[in-house]
C-alpha cells in the first residue's frame, strides 16, 4: 500500500521550493495561494497579482488589519511591502503576456500528458470563468499545475487526453501534485519524484497516461 | 471653463438608451467597484444593456449572503452594488467578461442568465479584454495576442502566425459609457486611484464615447500631482462624488 | 494691388480664435507655436504636447525659469499650470491617434485642394521627420493647416496636387494663411474668409488650385 | 537578495556585442537621454548597431554650435551625449527614428551617414514606435494602425480595412538593449521620472533582452510611493547612478 498523500500546505511547500531569487511568480487560487507563505528564507521572490500589484506582503487574515484597496487576484486582502508597486490591469497583464512572469502556479482540473492544461470551468458548472489565469497559462515562461493527483472521489486529474475545455494546450511545464512530481517533456510525461512511501507504479496505477521512469527518481524532500 | 463635476449619479447617467454599451471597472471586490453609478443605471431601469468587465456581478442576493460568510476575514461593505444588480433586475443582454461564474456551485445571476436563455456571453481573458479596451482608447483597430489559440476563445476569430508562434487577431471593443471608480478627481477629470482598486478602472477610462467617474473626493486643480496622475482628465467627460453616508440603490440621489 | 500679408503672429491669433472652451489642442512647430499666447480670455482650452504632457502653460524664454524636465515636443521649455498632467510617450500618442485631440494646428509645405498635407521634408532637403506630426495629421477631429499661401519666393504652397511627399493624404479641414482662410469640404477649396484689402481674385491668382468662393465670404477679424 | 544596481556605465554594458540592436530613450532635450550610457557604449566601440528612438541626435559638433546658440533661451549641460555621438563615430548601421532630420538646413550625422549610403533609416511616427515597442513588452505580436496609410510609410506593409478605414499592419519591436533616463530607482529598478523626461523611457523599458536605466539616485526600497511607480522592476535588469560631477565621454567609468 503506497505512503500517506501530502496535504495542501505540504503540497504548496514543494511547490515553492521552485521558486529561485530574483523571480516574479504568479499565484493562482485555492492550493498555489499558500505557497507565498513557503518561499525559502534566503530567496526574495517578488509575487505579481493580474488586478495590479506587485511585490506585495502577505495575506492578511484579520479583517481588521485589511484595506479593501490592496487584494490580490482572488480578492483576498494582502499586506503592503517596501518596494511594491501598483499598476493599471493592462500593465499587469503586458507583464504577464509578454513572458516577464518566471513562474505561474496555477490549479488545475485536469493536465494532460501533452501538458494541456483544463482549469477555467468547475467540474459540473456550464459556464467558466477564464480571469487573469488564461494568460498566465500561454505565457509564463513556467507554468506548473499544482493539483491532487486525483479528484476526491478517485478519478484521475493527471490524463492521457483531457475532456474538460482546455485553458490553453501544451502549456505545462511541471506538474506538483500530493503523490509525485512530473514534467512534460518532449518525450512525454516523466516522473521526476515521489511521496515517501509511493513507487513509480503505484503513481502509474492512478493514471492512463505513460508515465515516464526514469531511473534517477527521488523522494520528495520537503525542507 | 472646464468643469467636470456633476451633481447627481442620476444626471450623470440621465442620456444612457436601451441597447447601450457599458463599461464596468469592478474587478471582484468593493472598493474598485463603482456602485453608485451602477445603482443609478439601476434605477434608470434601461434594458438590453452589454456589459464590459472582469465579472457579471454577484447581485444584492448573494452579495448579502458573502458578506456574512466573509466577515471573519474582510469587512464588505453595505452599499456594495455590482454588475449583478442590472443583470437580476433583467437590463442586460449580454456580458463581454472574464469572470461570468462564481467560482464555486453557486451560480451568479449572470450564470442563472446564460442557462435561462436570456443573457448573452462573450467569454475571454483579463489580457485581452484590457488590451482590447485600450485599442479604442489609443485608435488601434486590432491586434494579434497569443492568448486563447486553440481554446474556446478561439472560435470565429482570424489565427495567424508570427515567427513560428500562432496568435489570434482581437478587435478594438469600444463602449458607449465607461462607469469607473476612483479615489480624487479634480475638474479637469484628472484621476488617481487608491491601491489594486485601479485595476480595471483607468484601462477602460477612454474607452468609450463618454466616461463617469465615481470618486471619493474632488479636489482644487493642482493638488494632484501631476506626475501621479493616472488618468488624465482628457479621457473623462463627467465626475460624481460619492456620498459621504450609505445610501440604498434604489433612492434616487 | 492687394491688402498686406498677415505677420505670423496676426496669423496665430487668428487660429487660436478657433479654439473653443474646453478643447485639447495640440500646436505643431513653428507658427503654431504662437497660437498659445492668443486663446481667448473666456475660453479655457488644455495643450497637449505629444512628448507626454498635458495641460501645461506658457513657454519660458528665460533660460534662469527653465527647466529642462519640462519641454514641449519642440524641445521648447514650458512652465507648468495647476491641472497639468505628465504621461508617457505611448499615452501621449494613444490621447492622438485615439481622437482624443480636438485641434492640431500644424505647420506646412504644402496643401493640396483635396486636404493633402506634405510637411514633414524640409525643402531642399533628402530626408525628413515625421515626429508625431504624421499621428496629429491622420487623427485630430480638426486638422487646422496654419502657413503662409506661398513661399518666399512666391511659389503657391496650396496647390492643385502636392508634389512634395505627403504626411498625411485628405487629413486638412481648413487652412489659415496671410492671405486667407480656406475650407477643404468635399466639393472642394472654399474660401471662407480674407485678409484686410484681399479679394477672391487675389488669392484665386496666387495658386493653381481652383477656389470656390461662396457669397458669404468675410474679411478675417483679428480680435 | 534582488540588487539590480550596477557599479559603472562600463559594467553595465560590457555585454553588448556588435549587431546589437540598442533603444535609445532620448526624446530632444538632455534631461530625458541616457548620456553617460550612451558614452559608454561610444567607449566600448561596438559596431553595426541599430538604433531605435525618436533621434539621430545631433553628436558633439552640432550640440556644441546648438548649446552657444541656444543660450539665451535654454542652458544645455555639457554632458548630454546624445545618440549622434554613436552615429559619428561610425557605430550605427541603421536607425529605427521618427526624427532623423535636423529641423533645419544643417545636418546631422544620421543624416550624413544616409546620404554617403553608409547608414540605414526605417522611418515612422512617433505613436507608430511607441506602439511597436509596447507590444513587444507586451507580447502583441502586430497590430493595426490608421496612421501612414497612402504615405511613405506605407511601403511594404500590408493595408487593412476595418469599418471602413484603412490600417497599416505594424509589428513588435523588440531590442537587446533599451538604454533609459529615469530620475530615481531602488534596488528592485522600480522607476520614476521627472516631468517630460518620461517620454520614451518607459515605453522602452521590458521591451528589450536587457533595460538598464540611467538614473540621478537610487532610493532605499519602500521610498518610492508604490502608487507612482511608473516603470515597475520587473522591467528593468540593471540600475546605474548619474556621477554628481560632469565627466568627459571618453573617461572610463
Amino acid at each position: 500500500m503506497p505512503g500517506e498523500r501530502l496535504d495542501e500546505q505540504v503540497m504548496a511547500l514543494r511547490a515553492a521550493k521552485e521558486f529561485q531569487d530574483g523571480m516574479i511568480i504568479n499565484l493562482g487560487v485555492g492550493i498555489p495561494t499558500y505557497c507565498s507563505n513557503f518561499v525559502p528564507p534566503e530567496r526574495e521572490v517578488l509575487f505579481h497579482s493580474e488586478n495590479g500589484v506587485i511585490g506585495f506582503g502577505p495575506i492578511i487574515d484579520n479583517p481588521d488589519d485589511a484595506d479593501d484597496t490592496l487584494i490580490n487576484a482572488g480578492a483576498q486582502p494582502i499586506s503592503s511591502k517596501p518596494g511594491m508597486a501598483i499598476m493599471d490591469h493592462a500593465e499587469s497583464l503586458c507583464i504577464i503576456r509578454g513572458g516577464h512572469v518566471d513562474i505561474t502556479v496555477l490549479g488545475a482540473v485536469q493536465v494532460s500528458e501533452k501538458g494541456d492544461l483544463a482549469n477555467y470551468i468547475i467540474p459540473g458548472k456550464q459556464i467558466g470563468s477564464l480571469g487573469g489565469g488564461q494568460d498566465l497559462a500561454f505565457c509564463a515562461k513556467k507554468v506548473i499545475a499544482l493539483t491532487t493527483f486525483t479528484t476526491k472521489d478517485g478519478d484521475p486529474k493527471i490524463v492521457k487526453e483531457c475532456t474538460q475545455s482546455l485553458t490553453a494546450p501544451r502549456c505545462v511545464h511541471r506538474i506538483i501534485t500530493d503523490i509525485a512530481v512530473l514534467d512534460v517533456t518532449p518525450e512525454g510525461l516523466v516522473l521526476r519524484e515521489v511521496a515517501p512511501g509511493w513507487t513509480a507504479e503505484d503513481v502509474q496505477a492512478l493514471t492512463d497516461a505513460k508515465i515516464i521512469v526514469p531511473p534517477d527518481v527521488e523522494e520528495m524532500t520537503l525542507l | 471653463m472646464i468643469n467636470k463635476i456633476v451633481g447627481s449619479f442620476d444626471e450623470a447617467v440621465a442620456d444612457m438608451v436601451d441597447g447601450a454599451t457599458v463599461m464596468i471597472g469592478s474587478f471582484g471586490g468593493p472598493a474598485e467597484c463603482p456602485s453608485y453609478l451602477i445603482a443609478a443605471v439601476a434605477r434608470k431601469g434601461v434594458k438590453d444593456l452589454t456589459i464590459v468587465g472582469n465579472t457579471g456581478g454577484w447581485g444584492p442576493d448573494l452579495l448579502a449572503i458573502l458578506r456574512e460568510r466573509m466577515a471573519v476575514i474582510l469587512t464588505i461593505p453595505e452599499d456594495w452594488y455590482d454588475p449583478g444588480l442590472l443583470v437580476g433586475r433583467g437590463q442586460v443582454k449580454k456580458g463581454v467578461l472574464c469572470f461570468p461564474a462564481a467560482p464555486a456551485r453557486v451560480l451568479t445571476p449572470f450564470e442563472q442568465g446564460v442557462l435561462q436563455g436570456q443573457v448573452e456571453l462573450e467569454l475571454m481573458g483579463q489580457g485581452t479584454l484590457c488590451e482590447r479596451m485600450r485599442a479604442a482608447r489609443g485608435g488601434i483597430a486590432a491586434f494579434y495576442t497569443p492568448v486563447g489559440v486553440g481554446t474556446v476563445v478561439e472560435e470565429g476569430k482570424e489565427v495567424r502566425e508570427f515567427n513560428g508562434r500562432k496568435y489570434l487577431l482581437e478587435h478594438a471593443l469600444k463602449g458607449d459609457y465607461s462607469l469607473i471608480r476612483a479615489h480624487k478627481a479634480d475638474r479637469y477629470g484628472n484621476l488617481v486611484y487608491r491601491g489594486t482598486a485601479r485595476t480595471f478602472n483607468p484601462v477602460m477610462a477612454g474607452a468609450s464615447t463618454v466616461t463617469i467617474a465615481e470618486v471619493d473626493e474632488v479636489v482644487e486643480l493642482g493638488e494632484l500631482d501631476p506626475e501621479c496622475v493616472v488618468t488624465p482628465g482628457v479621457y473623462v467627460q463627467r465626475v460624481v462624488v460619492r456620498p459621504k453616508e450609505l445610501r440604498p440603490w434604489d433612492e434616487a440621489m
